[in-house]
C-alpha cells in the first residue's frame, strides 16, 4: 500500500466532510426555486454550523452520557463511512477494512445511537421519533443491502472500490436487474434521509415528523454535529449511488497522479449539482406519505430490490 | 373289547348330559335350581370319571372321582344351598339379556368349541377324546352364564360350572392331571368358595343386598 | 504465557500419560463435587454462593483453555472409556475438535455467568441454596458431558441430566404455578424431543450393542432410512434448540427461570442443541442430500424472522430476549442448512463458509445473549420489575449494568465494530457468494434467504433499541424505581467478562475463527483462509470481501476522540441543565413517554398475521385510561391446543372400557379369548 | 437346602402371625420372618452363582438364572415393604382404619402370598406353577379388602372373579400342555408337567395344540399380568387395597404372573416358532401400554394413576419378551427389575402422601415439599424415575427396548412414543403439583419411615449407571434361557 493511496484517501475524507453541508444547501436552494420562494444563501448551512457551535449548550437535566456522545459516535462513524466509499478513488485502503455490508452497519449503528439518544431524556416526541426512525430503518436497511448485492451478483465482490473497478475495467451492457435496483435505491436513499415523501426536513411539525423529533432536544455544539452528520449521511447516499450506477469519472486502481484526482472531483461535484437537483424536484413534486403509509413504501422499495436479484438470476445468470 | 365300546358311548350320553345342563344353567332362572344342576353336573362328572378310570385302569382317576363326589356333589352345593338360605338369596335371579340371545350365543360357542377341538381330539388317544369338545364347550357356556348373571351367587355357580368344564377336560383328554395337581386344585377351589362365603355376609353387610349393579361404584367417570 | 503453560501440560501429560480430556473429565467431576459440597451448609448463602459458585467458574476458566489448547495445538482425537454405563455398553468419552470448539464456547460462556451467578442468589429465594448450587453444577457437568460423550447411552442420559436439572432449576420459584406450568411445557417438549433423539440413535446403531459413535459411523443406511434418522434428529434437537415450531417451550421457560439460569439456558444449552445436530448429520450421518440443507434453511429462516417479530412486541424484557433468541437460533440454523446445501453440491470453501459463520454466530450468541439475560437479572433484583412497562431510565441509577447492557444490545443488534455484526457478516458473505448451485429454484431461494436475513438483523436492531431504550433511557415509570441499586462486583465481574468479550472478538475475530478452522477442516475437508494480517479476515479473497473490526473500532473512536478535541479547541465546552424542551409542552411525565406496547406497534401493523390479538382500548371518558393487548402465538393454538385436546378427547373416549360393570369386564377377556383362539385355529 | 427353607419360612411366618398376628410385636415379627426370607434367598442366590442352576426335590423345584434373580427381588421388596408397613399400619390403625383382629389377618395372610408367590417362581411343575398362582390370587383378595369398605369388597370382588376365572383359562391351558406332553413323555414319572423336561423335548410338541394352550395360558395369566384388555380389576385393587399390598401387587405379583407367561412362551416357541406368541405379545404390550397412557391422564386418585402406569409399563415390558432376542430380553428383564423397586417405593411415599393430606385425591394434596421434604422429594424423584428419565435404571431399559424396537420393528416405535409422551405429561403434571406449590395441609405429626424408599430409589439409580458383572451375567443367561 502506497502513501499516495493514503493521501488520496485523506483527500477523499476531507472533502466529504468539507462539501457535505454545501451539497445540503445546494438541495435547498434547488427546492427554493422550484417551489419559487426566495432561496437562501448557498453557504447558509455552513453559517448555521458556526453559529451553533459557538452557542451554549442547554442541556436537559437526567441528560445521561450517552446522550451527549450521540453526536461525536454520529459524526464519526459518517466520516468512516465517507471514507470507504469510492467518491474519488478506488485504491482506498479503509475499504479493506470495511466492505460494503460493514458500511450498511455504520449505517445502521448511527441510526441505533440516534434512536437511543432520542429516547433518552423520556420526552414523548423524542421516543416517538425513534421509533417511526427505528421503523423507517428495519426496512430501509435490506433494502440497501438487496441492492447492494445486486451489484455484488454482478461484480463478485462486496467491497465498492472493487465493483467500480469491475464496472470500469468491464463496462458489462446495463443488466436489467440495475433498474431495479436504481429504483429501489431511490426510494431507500429518500427515506434514509428524511426526505419527502417518508418525513419533511424542513419541518417542525410534531406528529409528521421523525427525524427531526429525534434532534428536539439537541442544541448547540451537539445539533450542529448532528446536522452534520446527517448532512454527510446525505453525501455519502448520493455517492454510493454514484458508484453503483453511475461510476464514471472515479479514479480508478491504475490510474494514479493529479490529473485523475482532479478530473474525479471535477466529475463528483457535476454528478453532485445533477443530483441534488433531481432530489430536489422529486421532493418537491411528491407529497409527503402518511407515517402508516411510510412501511408499505418501504416495503416496495425492499421488494423491487429482492425483485431485481431474481431478474438477475433469471435473466443475467 | 365291545364293553369299552359300550363305556365310550355311556361317556359320551355323560357328556352330552353335562352339555345339556350347561345349557339349562345358561337358561335357568333361580339360584336354588341353579345349585342343583350345578349338583348334578358334578354326579354326571363323577360317573364319568368311574367310567374312565375303570376302563383305563388307572387307580389315581378312582381317586379324583371320589374327589369330585366330595366336593362337587355334596360339599360345594351344601355350603352354597346353607348361603342362599342364610342370605334368603335363593329365588332372585334375572338375567342382563334375555333367554333367547344367551341361547343362541351359547349355540354358537358350541359350534365353534367343537370346531376348535377337532383336531386335537383326533390326536387324543382316550377313550374320551371326543367329549373334549365338549369339556370346552361347557366352560365357554359358563363363562357366558357368567357374564349374563347379575347375582353374585350365580356369577359363582358359574365359576364353579367352569371347573367343573375344565375337569371334564382333564379327563377326557388325558385321563386327569397328576394327583399332586388335583388336589391343589381342589384345595384352591374349596378355599376359593370359603372367601366368597365370607364376601358374601360382607357384601350383604355393606350393601344389603347381593345384587352386582351396587358393586358398579368403581369406574372412571 | 500460553506457551509457557503450554509446555507446562505437554510435559506433565508426558510424565503422567494423561492428556486434556482426563483433565476435562476431572474438572466434570469437580463441578459434580462441588454441587453436593452445598450440602455441607445447605442454607448459608455465604458459603454455596459466594464460595462455591467462583469456584464453579474457575473450572469453566479451566475446561475452556484446556478446550482452547486442545484446538491449537491440533492433536488427534482422545478418548477415555469409563467402566460404567450397561454392560456391554460402557461409557465411551471422545474430545475431538467439535467438541473441543463447543467446550470452549462452554467455558467461556460459563465463567461469565458462574462469576455473576455468585453475586446474584439471595437467601431466602426459592429453592435452598445448597439444592440451588447442586442442580446448577449438574447442570454444567451434564452439558459438558453431552459435549464429550462418544455413545449414545451416555449421551442420552447426559442429555435427559441436563433437561431434568434445567427443569428443577427453572422451578426454583415453584410456588408460582406460571413458573410451574412453564417448567411442565419446558420439561415434556424435552422429554418429547429426547425420545425422537433416542430413536434416531435407534436407526443409527450399528447392530447389537453397538451404541458407539464409532459405529455409527460405520453403518451404513439406505436413503430412506438416512433422512428418518436425520428428521427424527431434527425433531429432538430443534425442539431442544427453540427451532419453530417446535419453539413454544422456550418464552415461557426463559423467563421463569432465575436471570443466571434463563443466560445458561439461552447461551450455553441451546448450543448443545446445535452440537447435537452438528454430530448427527455432519459426523456420524455424514451429510447425505441437498434437501436437507434447504429444509434447515428454510426452517431456520422462518424462526430468525419469527423470533425477530415476536420479540419486537413483547413487554416483557425476558420473554423479549427468549423470543430474540428464537431469532438467533435461527440465524444458526440457516448457517447450517446453507452449509449442508454447499457441501452436497461439492462447493466444500462455501460450506466451510457458511458453517463458520454458524459457529461463530454460536459463540457470540453465548456471549452477547448471556450476557443481556444476566443484566435482566441484575434489574429485577434492583426494580423487582420484569414488565417493560414498569421500568426506565435505570442508566442513571444502574450506570454499570446499563453501560455494561448497551455493549450487549449493540453487538446483539449486529452493529460493527462488535461481534454480532461479524458473524452475520459472514453469513451474508455465505449467501451472497453462492456460485450457481445445481438446482435451479435453489439459486432462486438463495437471494430469498439472504432478504429474509437481512430482515430479521435489521428487525433485531429494531428490537434491541426498545429493549435498551425503555428499560434504561427515558424516565422511570414507576416511582419505587428511584431506589434502584447497581449491581454487586461479582455481578459486574460476569458482566464485564462477557462483555468484554463480545468486543474482543468483534475486534480479532481471528481468535475464534482460529479455533473454528480446524473444525470446519474435519467436517468439510476445508477451511475459510483467514488472511495473512492477524487484523483483518478475508474469508474467499483479500478483494472479494474483506474486514477489520480492530481497525474500524479504532477509527471510529480515533475520528470520535479528534471531533471532540477539535470542538473543545476550536468551541468551548460550557453546559447549561435546563428542563427538557420537547416543543415547550409545559408538563413531562413519565407516562407521556413511549411505551413497550406502543414501540411494538408498527410491527404488530406490518406482520398482523402472525399473532392473536386481543386489545382492550380505553374510553374517551376513562378517568385512568389504559391501553392493554395480550399478544398470542398462533401456533399455540394451531398446533399444541389441538394436539392437547385430542388426548383429552381420547381419554375421555376410552373412560368407558372402565365402566365398572363386572359382566363386561368378563365379556372383553372373553371376546379376547375368543379372538385369539379364532387367531390360532 | 435353601430351597425348603426360602419356601418354608414365610408359611412358618403365616402360621406364627396366624397366632400371634394381633400382638404389639406383630409387624416386627413380620418384618424379621421377610428378613429371613430374604437371606435365606441370598444364600440361594449366592449357591446358584458358585454352583449354577439347580434341581431340588425329585425335580419338582428348580433354580435357573430367569427364576433366581425374581426369587431375589420378591425377597427383597417383600422384606422392604413389610418393613414400610411395619410403620404405616401402625398410622392405620391410630387412624382407626383398622383393628387388631384385621392386622392379624394381614400380617399372616402378607406371609402366605410371599409364600405363594416363592412357590410359583421356585416350582419346576407347570401345574404347581398354577396351583401357586391361584393361592396368590386368594391371599391377595382378602389383603384387598381388609379395609371392609364398600370400594374396598367391590374391588376385591371384581378382582376375585376376573383373576378367577383368568386362573380357570390358565388352567385349561396348562391341560393342553399336559395333554401335548403326555405324548412324548408319557405319565409314568409324572414328568410330563416338569418345565424342564417340557422344555428339552419342545421341539417334539404337537404345534396345534400348543398354539391352543398359549392362547388360554395367555389369557389366564395375562389377566393378573393386567394386560389390556383383561386389566380392568387392576386399578381398582391397587387404589382400595392398602397400600403396602399395591406396592407388592405392582412390584411382585405382576412380575410373577408375568414369568408364568414368559416360561409358556419359552416353551411354545420351542415347538411353533417364534411368530406367533412374538406377535400376540407385541400387540398385547403395546395395547397396554397405549390404553394405560390414556388412562394416567385421566386420573383424579393418586394410587389409581400410578396402578395405570404399573399397566403401561407391563405393556412395554411384554412388548419387549415379544421382541425378543438377547438385547430386547435383557432389557426386558431389567425393566422388570426397576419397575418393581421404583414402583414399589412410589407407592410407599404415595401412601405417606395420602395420610399426610387425608385423602388420595390429588386435588386434595399440595406442596409435599413444604410439608415433608422426604415424601414430596421421594414422590418426584419416584416419579421422574419411573418416567424413564436418566441416570435412572428404567431409562436404561427403555433406551434398549426403544432403539431395538427402532431397528427390527419400526411401525411400532410410534405408538412407544405416544405411550411415553402421555404417560410422562399425565404423570407429570400431577405430581409436579403434588410436590410442588404452597400447602395448606399442617406439617406431619409423625416422620414417614421412607427408608426403604430411597433404598429402592438408590438401587435404581446405580443400575443406570453401572450394572454389577454378577447381575448383568444373570440377565444375559436369563435371556438367552428365553431367547
Amino acid at each position: 500500500m502506497r502513501a499516495i493511496s493514503f493521501f488520496r484517501q485523506f483527500v477523499e475524507v476531507v472533502l466529504a466532510i468539507a462539501i457535505a453541508p454545501l451539497f445540503a444547501g445546494w438541495i435547498a436552494q434547488c427546492r427554493a426555486w422550484l417551489q419559487n420562494r426566495s432561496a437562501p444563501p448557498l453557504l447558509l448551512p455552513y453559517r448555521m454550523l458556526r453559529k451553533l457551535f459557538f452557542k451554549d449548550v442547554a442541556l436537559a437535566t437526567d441528560a445521561s452520557a450517552l446522550f451527549r456522545a450521540t453526536p461525536y459516535v454520529l459524526f464519526g462513524t459518517m466520516v468512516l463511512a465517507a471514507a470507504i466509499i469510492p467518491s474519488l478513488v478506488t485504491d482506498l485502503p479503509m475499504a479493506r477494512v470495511a466492505d460494503s455490508i460493514a458500511l450498511v452497519g455504520l449505517f445502521a449503528t448511527a441510526r441505533v445511537f440516534l434512536s437511543l439518544a432520542a429516547m433518552d431524556i423520556g420526552t414523548a416526541f423524542g421516543t416517538l421519533g425513534a421509533r417511526r426512525e427505528m421503523m423507517v430503518g428495519f426496512l430501509a436497511e435490506p433494502a440497501l443491502l438487496m441492492v447492494l448485492f445486486n451489484a455484488f451478483l454482478l461484480y463478485g465482490s462486496t467491497s465498492l472500490p472493487s465493483l467500480v473497478d469491475g464496472y470500469r475495467t468491464h463496462p458489462s451492457i446495463i443488466d436489467p436487474s440495475v433498474i431495479f435496483a436504481a429504483v429501489a435505491f431511490a426510494m431507500v436513499a429518500l427515506a434514509e434521509n428524511a426526505r419527502i415523501p417518508i418525513d419533511n426536513p424542513s419541518t417542525h411539525l410534531e406528529l409528521t415528523m421523525i427525524h427531526e423529533a429525534m434532534l428536539l432536544e439537541y442544541s448547540a455544539r451537539h445539533l450542529a454535529l448532528v446536522e452534520w452528520a446527517s448532512s454527510l449521511k446525505l453525501f455519502n447516499y448520493a455517492c454510493i449511488g454514484f458508484a453503483l450506477f453511475l461510476p464514471w469519472g472515479i479514479a480508478t486502481q491504475g490510474s494514479d497522479g493529479a490529473g485523475a484526482l482532479l478530473i474525479a472531483i471535477a466529475a463528483l461535484i457535476g454528478k453532485l449539482v445533477i443530483a441534488g437537483a433531481a432530489l430536489a424536484l422529486i421532493e418537491s413534486l411528491s407529497a409527503k406519505l402518511r407515517i402508516f403509509r411510510a412501511p408499505e413504501y418501504l416495503a416496495m422499495a425492499f421488494l423491487l430490490a429482492v425483485l431485481g436479484l431474481l431478474v438477475h438470476l433469471l435473466l443475467g445468470a | 373289547m365291545h364293553t369299552s365300546q359300550l363305556i365310550a358311548e355311556v361317556l359320551r350320553v355323560l357328556a352330552a348330559g353335562l352339555l345339556l345342563i350347561s345349557f339349562a344353567m345358561l337358561s335357568g332362572r333361580r339360584t336354588q335350581q341353579l345349585i342343583t344342576l350345578f349338583a348334578w353336573q358334578g354326579v354326571l362328572l363323577f360317573v364319568s370319571t368311574c367310567l374312565v378310570a375303570y376302563s383305563s385302569g388307572l387307580t389315581e382317576m378312582y381317586y379324583s372321582a371320589a374327589l369330585t363326589l366330595l366336593l362337587k356333589v355334596i360339599a360345594l352345593p351344601w355350603i352354597l344351598n346353607r348361603l342362599i338360605k342364610r342370605l334368603g338369596a335363593q329365588w332372585d335371579s334375572e338375567q342382563l339379556v334375555n333367554v333367547p340371545t344367551t341361547m343362541l350365543a351359547g349355540l354358537v360357542l358350541v359350534i365353534f368349541a367343537f370346531g376348535l377341538a377337532q383336531p386335537i381330539a383326533s390326536m387324543a388317544t382316550t377313550i374320551t377324546r371326543h367329549t373334549l369338545g365338549i369339556a370346552l364347550a361347557v366352560i365357554l357356556l359358563a363363562f357366558l352364564m357368567m357374564i349374563t348373571r347379575r347375582k353374585a351367587v350365580n356369577q359363582v355357580i358359574g365359576f364353579l360350572a367352569m371347573e367343573n368344564g375344565l375337569f371334564l377336560a382333564a379327563t377326557s383328554a388325558t385321563y386327569g392331571m397328576p394327583m399332586v395337581i388335583e388336589l391343589g386344585i381342589a384345595l384352591d377351589l374349596l378355599v376359593g368358595v370359603f372367601i366368597l362365603g365370607i364376601f358374601f355376609f360382607q357384601i350383604r353387610e355393606q350393601f344389603d343386598s347381593l345384587d352386582l349393579h351396587n358393586l358398579e361404584s368403581l369406574k372412571e367417570d | 504465557m500460553l506457551l509457557s503453560a503450554n509446555h507446562w501440560i505437554s510435559g506433565l501429560s508426558e510424565t503422567l500419560a494423561i492428556n486434556d480430556l482426563h483433565f476435562m473429565l476431572v474438572i466434570v467431576g469437580a463441578w459434580t463435587m462441588l454441587g453436593f459440597a452445598g450440602f455441607l451448609r445447605p442454607h448459608s448463602i455465604r458459603f454455596v454462593a459466594r464460595l462455591l459458585f467462583p469456584a464453579g467458574a474457575i473450572l469453566c476458566l479451566g475446561i475452556a483453555f484446556l478446550a482452547g489448547l486442545f484446538l491449537a495445538s491440533g492433536q488427534a482425537p482422545q478418548f477415555v472409556v469409563l467402566p460404567l454405563g450397561l454392560p456391554d455398553l460402557p461409557f465411551h468419552i471422545r474430545l475431538d475438535v467439535l467438541s473441543g470448539f463447543f467446550l470452549l464456547l462452554l467455558g467461556v460462556g460459563g465463567a461469565g455467568i458462574s462469576t455473576f451467578a455468585a453475586g446474584y442468589f439471595r437467601s431466602g429465594e426459592g429453592t435452598a441454596p445448597a439444592l440451588l448450587g447442586l442442580e446448577y453444577h449438574l447442570f454444567l457437568a451434564s452439558m459438558a458431558v453431552v459435549i464429550l460423550a462418544d455413545d449414545a447411552y451416555l449421551f442420552m442420559v447426559a442429555w435427559e441430566t441436563m433437561a431434568l436439572s434445567s427443569y428443577f432449576l427453572v422451578t426454583s420459584h415453584h410456588r408460582i404455578p406460571e413458573i410451574r406450568r412453564a417448567g411442565f411445557l419446558y420439561l415434556i417438549m424435552a422429554h418429547v424431543g429426547a425420545v425422537c433423539i433416542l430413536l434416531s440413535f435407534g436407526v443409527l446403531q450399528g447392530g447389537s450393542w453397538q451404541f458407539t459413535f464409532d459405529a455409527m459411523r460405520s453403518a451404513h443406511f439406505a436413503p430412506f432410512w438416512a433422512t428418518t434418522a436425520f428428521l427424527l434428529a431434527l425433531l429432538g434437537f430443534g425442539a431442544k434448540a427453540g427451532l419453530v415450531p417446535m419453539h413454544v417451550w422456550l418464552p415461557e421457560a426463559h423467563p421463569a427461570a432465575p436471570s443466571p439460569v434463563s443466560a445458561m439456558m439461552s447461551g450455553l444449552m441451546l448450543k448443545t442443541a446445535i452440537y447435537g445436530m452438528l454430530r448427527v448429520s455432519f459426523d456420524l450421518l455424514s451429510i447425505r442430500f441437498w434437501q436437507w440443507g434447504v429444509l434447515l434453511l428454510v426452517l431456520g429462516l422462518f424462526s430468525a424472522l419469527f423470533g425477530a417479530i415476536f420479540a419486537a412486541v413483547q413487554t416483557d424484557m425476558k420473554r423479549l430476549l427468549a423470543y430474540s433468541s428464537i431469532e438467533n437460533i435461527g440465524l444458526i440454523f440457516a448457517g447450517i442448512g446453507l452449509s449442508i446445501l454447499f457441501e452436497t453440491s461439492n462447493m466444500h470453501l462455501f460450506a466451510a463458509l457458511a458453517l463458520t459463520a454458524a459457529l461463530l454466530h454460536s459463540f457470540n450468541h453465548a456471549l452477547f445473549k448471556s450476557l443481556l439475560f444476566l443484566t435482566t437479572g441484575s434489574v429485577l433484583h434492583a426494580t423487582k420489575q420484569r414488565s417493560l412497562g414498569k421500568l426506565g431510565g435505570l442508566i442513571r441509577r444502574m450506570p454499570w449494568v446499563a453501560s455494561l447492557a448497551l455493549i450487549g444490545t449493540l453487538s446483539i443488534a449486529g452493529l460493527p465494530p462488535l461481534n454480532g455484526f461479524v458473524s452475520e457478516w459472514l453469513l451474508l458473505q455465505s449467501f451472497l457468494f453462492t456460485p450457481q448451485l445445481p438446482h435451479a429454484f435453489l439459486n432462486m431461494l438463495i437471494p430469498l434467504g439472504a432478504a429474509a436475513l437481512a430482515l430479521a438483523v435489521a428487525l433485531s436492531a429494531y428490537v434491541m433499541v426498545k429493549f435498551y431504550g425503555v428499560i434504561f433511557l427515558g424516565q422511570p415509570r414507576e416511582p419505587s424505581l428511584v431506589s434502584a441499586r447497581d449491581a454487586n462486583w461479582l455481578e459486574r465481574l460476569g458482566l464485564i467478562w462477557l462483555a468484554a468479550g463480545c468486543i474482543l472478538v468483534g475486534a480479532l475475530p481471528q481468535l475464534v475463527l482460529r479455533a473454528i478452522a480446524p473444525v470446519t477442516a474435519k467436517l468439510l475437508g476445508d477451511t475459510v483462509k483467514s488472511s495473512s494480517t492477524f487484523w483483518s479476515i478475508a474469508p474467499i479473497a483479500q478483494e472479494q470481501a474483506s474486514y477489520s473490526g480492530l481497525i474500524l473500532l479504532a477509527g471510529i473512536l480515533s475520528v470520535v476522540a479528534v471531533t471532540f478535541v477539535c470542538v473543545r479547541l476550536l468551541a468551548h465546552g460550557r453546559i447549561r441543565r435546563t428542563d427538557a424542551w420537547d416543543c415547550g409542552y409545559p408538563w413531562q411525565t413519565s407516562r407521556m413517554q413511549d411505551t413497550a406496547e406502543g414501540f411494538g406497534q408498527p410491527i404488530r401493523h406490518l406482520f398482523g398475521t402472525f399473532f392473536r390479538m386481543e386489545r382492550d382500548m380505553p374510553s374517551a371518558s376513562d378517568t385512568a385510561p389504559r391501553y392493554r393487548i395480550y399478544i398470542e402465538d398462533r401456533l399455540w393454538r394451531s398446533v399444541y391446543l389441538p394436539i392437547a385436546r385430542g388426548v383429552q378427547k381420547l381419554s375421555d373416549a376410552i373412560g368407558f372400557l372402565q365402566g365398572g360393570r363386572l359382566s363386561i369386564y368378563l365379556l372383553y377377556s372373553f371376546l379376547t379369548l375368543l379372538a385369539l383362539l379364532v387367531f390360532v385355529l | 437346602m435353601e430351597i425348603p427353607i426360602v419356601l418354608g419360612l414365610p408359611l412358618l411366618g403365616a402360621a406364627l402371625l396366624a397366632l400371634f398376628g394381633a400382638r404389639r410385636f406383630a409387624p416386627e415379627l413380620n418384618a424379621g420372618m421377610s428378613l429371613a426370607t430374604l437371606i435365606a434367598a441370598s444364600l440361594l442366590v449366592v449357591r446358584v452363582i458358585r454352583f449354577g442352576p439347580m434341581l431340588y426335590g425329585r425335580e419338582q423345584f428348580f433354580v435357573d438364572p430367569f427364576n433366581v434373580f425374581l426369587v431375589a427381588l420378591t425377597a427383597f421388596v417383600g422384606f422392604t415393604t413389610a418393613l414400610f408397613s411395619r410403620h404405616y399400619m401402625r398410622i392405620e390403625e391410630a387412624h382407626g382404619r383398622l383393628n387388631p383382629r384385621r392386622l392379624r389377618l394381614y400380617h399372616s395372610i402378607y406371609q402366605l402370598f410371599m409364600f405363594a408367590m416363592l412357590l410359583a417362581l421356585l416350582t419346576n411343575n407347570m401345574g404347581l406353577l398354577w396351583v401357586a398362582m391361584e393361592a396368590a390370587t386368594l391371599s391377595t383378595v382378602l389383603l384387598v379388602s381388609l379395609y371392609r369398605t364398600r370400594a374396598s369388597l367391590e374391588a376385591a370382588w371384581k378382582y376375585f372373579i376376573l383373576c378367577g376365572v383368568g386362573i380357570a383359562q390358565a388352567l385349561f391351558g396348562t391341560i393342553l400342555l399336559y395333554f401335548a406332553a403326555e405324548k412324548t413323555l408319557g405319565r409314568e414319572g409324572m414328568t410330563a408337567l416338569l418345565w424342564t423336561h417340557l422344555n428339552a423335548v419342545k421341539g417334539q410338541l404337537e404345534p396345534r395344540v400348543l398354539g391352543l394352550a398359549f392362547v388360554f395360558l395367555l389369557v389366564g395369566y395375562g389377566t393378573k399380568v393386567g394386560l389390556a384388555p383383561l386389566h380392568n380389576w387392576l386399578p381398582d385393587a391397587h387404589a382400595e387395597g392398602p397400600t403396602p399390598v399395591s406396592a407388592v401387587l405392582s412390584g411382585l405379583l405382576l412380575n410373577v404372573a408375568l414369568y408364568a407367561v414368559i416360561r409358556c412362551k419359552v416353551l411354545v416357541e420351542g415347538s411353533i416358532g417364534h411368530l406367533l406368541p412374538g406377535r400376540m405379545l407385541m400387540t398385547f404390550g403395546l395395547l397396554s401400554a397405549v390404553l394405560g397412557a390414556f388412562f394416567i391422564w385421566r386420573q383424579r386418585d393418586i394410587k389409581r394413576l400410578f396402578g395405570y402406569s404399573s399397566i403401561e409399563h407391563m405393556g412395554i415390558i411384554t412388548f419387549a419378551f415379544g421382541l425378543g432376542g438377547p438385547i430386547a430380553n435383557f432389557a426386558a428383564l431389567l425393566h422388570m427389575t426397576v419397575h418393581s423397586l421404583t414402583k414399589s417405593a412410589i407407592f410407599f411415599t404415595a401412601g405417606h402422601a395420602s395420610q399426610a393430606a387425608g385423602t388420595q385425591q390429588m386435588d386434595g394434596i399440595r406442596g409435599l415439599a413444604g410439608i415433608s421434604p422426604t415424601i414430596g422429594w421421594g414422590l418426584m424423584l419416584g416419579s421422574l424415575a419411573i418416567l424413564g428419565m436418566p441416570p435412572f435404571g428404567v431409562f436404561a431399559s427403555e433406551f434398549l427396548i426403544l432403539t431395538t424396537a427402532m431397528r427390527e420393528h419400526p411401525w411400532t416405535t410410534p405408538f412407544l412414543l405416544i405411550a411415553l409422551a402421555v404417560a410422562f405429561a399425565g404423570i407429570f403434571s400431577r405430581v409436579q403439583t403434588m410436590v410442588f406449590g404452597e400447602s395448606d395441609a399442617p406439617p406431619l405429626p409423625h416422620s414417614p419411615a421412607l427408608v426403604p424408599v430411597f433404598v429402592h430409589l438408590a438401587m435404581v439409580l446405580t443400575l443406570g449407571v453401572y450394572m454389577p458383572a454378577a447381575l448383568a451375567e444373570w440377565y444375559r443367561a436369563a435371556a438367552r434361557l428365553i431367547g
